[in-house]
């Protein structure tokens, strides 16, 4: 990460994303923005407030409901050299947009052997939660994970979001920039100035010695707020928050676990197939014989969401899940030890 | 909008004449019902008793009972998310629709829908749905089940779609009508034009923002109604389900109204410039049909408040109903997945482990 | 499965799916038939070759391409009753559809409280290794496998293809069934008369002492070829072939690791958050302490698949590649026992 | 296919006129190695050197040239996968383009898009796509990018984005035309009507098969021509080219043409009667563009076989160069995964650890 000298303030994760959108606009006039109510409207989550104002309707571009359109019409901008950031409503609407996205966007520059470099962001939320009901509450990072020539993030902090968004931007590649309902209003320290993540990295955010939490996006603020809660039990919790999902940083995943031998991987989303799944199997590959208890998945009933409540809340990991497994993970392994 | 206002013809008095004062006063019944319903649901957000996203029929209440009046029970319907007026004039009880509203277990999807999910099989309302676009392809395919299901006449059945202004530039719109155009099936599409999808005219959305042209890309009829007018919906969505239903001959209607809040309940419209939401304002199809009743002598000024507060009472007992159900139960969360049971279907809550030990 | 005496017969598993719709057509009229090409032209792979003309253009309807349309109106039709059996030409085109599959089909029945089932079923080949390039070598099951309310079943062989289709026909609920390029020529016994599978086993198909390969579709074929070339030297593999995806039958596979101690997947798709991460992660989970070698997985090269046949061959998994890790695998753990 | 053959107008001796002996010649030579290229690419099939899917253009060479003709060098084209012949006229040489059929590392693709997947940035040729429909929201975005970046006028760029008769069934097609429709872009759409898609009429597969129509839905000029009279593509094709870079009016052009065999190589077209077939054979372009110019005095029966002549060697030297060719290098398997290094970047191999031993 290009740091400066930092003087910070704190900010909501919104507002970074919308300071880093008006920045780059102002520093490269190849970058604009496409997407739904983007401009008159600000935005249905208000990340563009302020930017058709301030940079035109050439740089800040309202498009009619058509995300296979509007998403290939961006990445056809970008094989002529401009820079489009577009915003999909919801990461639930991306799959309109998804041929384009996946069967074009992804594998153009493979395909045509280099010939073409596809400067394209996809920006879009995820997450449930919100009572939103089955088709508008998903979480299918794990779908664009998968995805070779793709690059995926999925910033857990305002910091990161500015950091992030800024790489992404600046990337010549296909970046699906993964936001979370719940993570806009969530406040946070951002450093001045220019600030430029390395895209493929993840971080330890928190160090701990008896076993690791991994995690990314929002569930990063719920393994925080375990580890944390967790200390005054005397447990010392590492988290790792992934940041990138593709590529994943496998090593700083597998260096945390080599040295607590304990995890637990955190995420919103269904957990048959899931982030979780990539994670265990990296571990259970990168640091077998330093495992001393199963990894555990804490992530979502395998249901379409509801929008009832009670069901919601029953059908989506929260905090208590994740603190019951990792007690149930130490235990587990003392139990072992006691052997 | 003001385009619209240009091509919009004017409801009057005399488009009431001829029609029985019985069907006219049962229309501002229902008119005023589902503008008390909106009202109160709006409320009832306000007081967190409703969550998710909320998208009220005010202002296209007209459109609403027209549309409903038309269509016949034996007939499908199927809409987007904008679905309070529709459940309600299907037939479904304010207290069932309410009750969906508050995530109960008494409400018409169980409580697992809300707002942009209303159904109901035996009313034939097929949904709600939430995905823009995403009711255009099944409706097609029940109207292609009903083709292969029935002969055309008279007493056949037929499906009405509804769809609003900003739906029409998706790609499912194009794949479906051509689908039926080709395949002749028994389905009339509505657009319900109010002018905006969120803060977006339709004029900033469309190329042919004459959205009832787009049916000549299918060689199918494309016929456009004032949508203040409750007759004129009425009689123009018969006369297409006619064709739909004795022909095979699909029709596009575009029914043109004003939306008289914002988007959603959240949402103040601060896009939209006072002239705009003047002319919503004035247009408002409630009030005028009410004068227009009085001042034909169809009701009189105590018929008609008289019919507001049962509406309101109705609401009320609805509110009531929805407070006091029940809400879903929690180990009912995996009920509904599958129709068919399935070895090892996944009945995990978060936290638990995969499988039980070996 | 329900089995009648059975007198088989050796066929492909082109000729399974074609006498299994046949078959379902005479008997169910509720069933039809819908997709591109498959009425005139008889299907892009003749698997429904004759059917037009014995059934009638209202049983075989050929749609446009429109697949969000067509793979739409057959959920439609099967919200009225009807028994829609939908052929997408391959996988890759899915995509397309995938808005009516994923936020639709798979959605309603609980999203709606149980006031609709949707017996739906969508058949589609994927798979590389044709030269068909990046955008027409996918193999993206993984993403439906992730989705609630969807069942996936990826047979393997003839006999599976015919028993699954039966049953994904007969049951309620949207099933995708997955076929694969390089299996519809593919010969095997099937058994005589009515066959029906139940959907959500696994099926051991070879049984073994010393590893498990867990594979499903093309790759249960060269799983069986390792294990039977391996016997020869010594070695006793078995084989578990998933046969469904969703759900996925995790006590089997947990079962047969749990006896030989060692595992290794093998999937034609790329690797990272494939299906072989969940199979990893399930039997990290479930038989922790019964493994003796980390679960090794095999799996294709992460690249946009290219056109030009080294590259293809190089980017996709073969027996070669598994057998060399099977080799592996065992002698880590004869190494592990050995200290 | 009837209905098809009405409608168009007969190319005739007429159309020639008046157009410099020379340029007809050239077209002709254009027409020639297209043919000829196409009749060896079958023939390399046959013999297993080209593998996947690989869709010719016989048939439709009077539709190639006329269209290529038109584009200028600055403008860019975005195709479907039946690309040789627009790969070999937009000046991709033969050599490269046949390499690139057989997956050598000199084709212009660098042996990874096969035939369907023609590139060339300097040339402007921005593919070669096998999803149906996906080159169009693309094609949309580069005249989005040109409206952008110049000044509309005779010296701008323009875009021309090719589809099929099949291709415009897709929602892609109406979503990125509701666009440029919208946005006023520079692009010239150009359906090659071939009167199928694989096995499917146009009438089975379009509603409205009169498919310059759809323009309409865009408010867009919708133009139909007589794709085996060269002169009538080109100039056709240039002036809704005109319109696009000095207007940016977007135009819905239709050519129609036939498909003179299969789908793709490996299609023997049975579905197709011996009448369609014969129908097909009769308008073949390219004998009749020869006769026409032997009648007409341009070229002499001589002249015309030393073209084909020509063209048959310039294959042959395309074929030894791409059979001479080196595949590309297993070690470059992920060179171009990603333009911007990534730490992390997967590239391990079937069977390789995923990881190194930390
Ligand atoms: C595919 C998809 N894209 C975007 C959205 C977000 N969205 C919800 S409603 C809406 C506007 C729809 O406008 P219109 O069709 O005119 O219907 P109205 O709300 O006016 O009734 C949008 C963009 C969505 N739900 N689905
Ligand atoms: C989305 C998608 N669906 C289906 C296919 C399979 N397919 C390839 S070409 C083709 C026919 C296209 O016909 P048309 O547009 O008329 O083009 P033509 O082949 O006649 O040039 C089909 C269905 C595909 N490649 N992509
Ligand atoms: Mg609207
Ligand atoms: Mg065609």
């Amino acid at each position: 990460m290009t740091t400066e000298v930092a003087t910070t303030r704190t900010i909501t994760y919104r507002q970074a994303l919308n300071e880093t959108l008006r920045a780059e606009l102002e520093r490269d006039e190849k970058v604009f923005l496409i997407g739904e109510e983007i401009g008159v409207f600000e935005g249905s989550y208000k990340i563009t407030a302020g930017l058709l104002e301030d940079f035109g309707p050439e740089r800040v571009l309202d498009a009619p409901i058509a995300e296979e359109g509007f998403v290939g019409a961006a990445l056809g901008a970008a094989m002529l050299g401009m820079r489009p950031v577009v915003e999909i409503m919801t990461i639930n609407f991306s799959l309109i947009a998804i041929d384009q996205i996946v069967n074009h966007a992804a594998k153009m520059r493979s395909m045509f052997a280099g010939q073409v470099s596809i400067p394209l962001v996809i920006r879009m939320p995820g997450g449930g939660g919100q009572q939103l009901a089955a088709t508008h509450s998903q979480n299918l990072e794990v779908w664009y994970a998968h995805i070779p020539g793709l690059k995926v993030v999925a910033p857990s902090t305002p910091a990161d979001a500015k950091a992030l968004l800024t790489a992404a931007i600046r990337d010549d590649d296909p970046v699906i920039f993964l936001e979370n309902l719940s993570l806009y209003s969530a406040k946070g320290e951002v450093p001045d100035g220019e600030q430029v993540a390395e895209i493929g990295k993840a971080a330890v955010v928190k160090t701990g010695t008896d076993l690791t939490i991994v995690s990314y996006s929002r569930g990063t603020t719920t393994a925080l707020e375990v580890a944390h809660q967790l200390e005054a039990e005397g447990l010392s919790i590492e988290v790792v928050d992934l940041r990138s999902l593709r590529p994943l940083d496998r090593d700083t995943i597998c260096a945390s676990v080599k040295k607590t031998g304990h995890a637990v991987v955190f995420e919103d989303d269904w957990l048959s197939y899931g982030i979780g799944a990539e994670i265990s199997a990296t571990i259970g590959e990168g640091v077998f014989d330093f495992l001393d208890a199963p990894v555990r998945r804490v992530a979502a009933a395998e249901v379409p969401l509801p929008y009832a409540k009670a069901l919601e809340k029953a059908a989506l990991p929260n905090a208590a899940d994740l603190a019951k497994v990792v007690r149930e993970v130490l235990n587990i392994s003392t139990t072992a030890n006691d052997k | 909008m003001a385009a619209k206002a240009r091509t919009r013809p004017k409801a009057g008095v005399e488009s009431t004449g001829g029609e029985p004062a019985e069907t006219l006063r049962d229309y501002y019944e229902r008119m005023s019902l589902v503008r008390a319903f909106e009202l109160r649901s709006s409320e009832m957000y306000a007081r967190a008793k409703i969550g998710g996203y909320c998208h009220l029929n005010l202002g296209e209440e007209a459109t609403v009972v027209g549309l409903t009046a038309a269509i016949e029970t034996r007939d499908y319907l199927f809409t987007g998310y904008r679905d309070h007026g529709y459940a309600l004039l299907r037939g479904l009880s304010p207290e069932r629709v309410m009750a969906e509203l508050f995530g109960k277990v008494t409400g018409v999807s169980g409580g697992r829908g809300g707002s942009m999910h209303m159904f109901d099989s035996e009313a034939r309302l097929l949904g709600g749905y939430g995905i823009v676009g995403g009711q255009i392809p099944p409706a097609t395919g029940a109207a292609l089940a009903l083709k292969n299901q029935e002969t055309a006449g008279p007493d056949a059945a037929a499906v009405m779609c509804l769809l609003g202004d900003g739906t029409t530039n998706i790609g499912a719109f194009h794949e479906s009508l051509n689908l039926a155009g080709l395949w002749k099936l028994p389905i009339v599409y509505v657009i319900v034009n109010n002018g905006l999808g969120m803060g977006t005219t339709v004029e900033m959305a469309s190329a042919e923002p004459d959205l009832y042209k787009r049916a000549a890309s299918y060689r199918m009829p494309g016929v456009r109604v004032d949508g203040d007018d409750v007759l004129a919906v009425r009689d123009a969505a018969r006369d297409a389900l006619k064709q739909a239903r004795e022909s095979r001959q699909p029709v596009l209607l575009e029914v043109m109204c004003y939306r008289l809040r914002g988007h959603s309940v959240v949402d103040p419209a601060r896009y939209r410039s006072p002239e705009e939401t003047t002319i919503a304002q004035q247009s408002d199809p409630v009030p005028s049909f009410r004068a227009e009743l009085i001042a034909s002598g169809v009701l009189s000024e105590a018929d008609a408040a008289a019919i507001d507060e049962a509406a309101d009472v109705r609401v009320s007992e609805a509110v009531v109903f929805a407070e006091e159900s029940p809400e879903p139960a929690r180990e009912d969360l995996f009920k509904y997945v599958y129709a068919t049971p399935v070895a090892n279907a996944p009945s995990a809550l978060p936290g638990e482990p995969v499988m039980d030990a070996l």
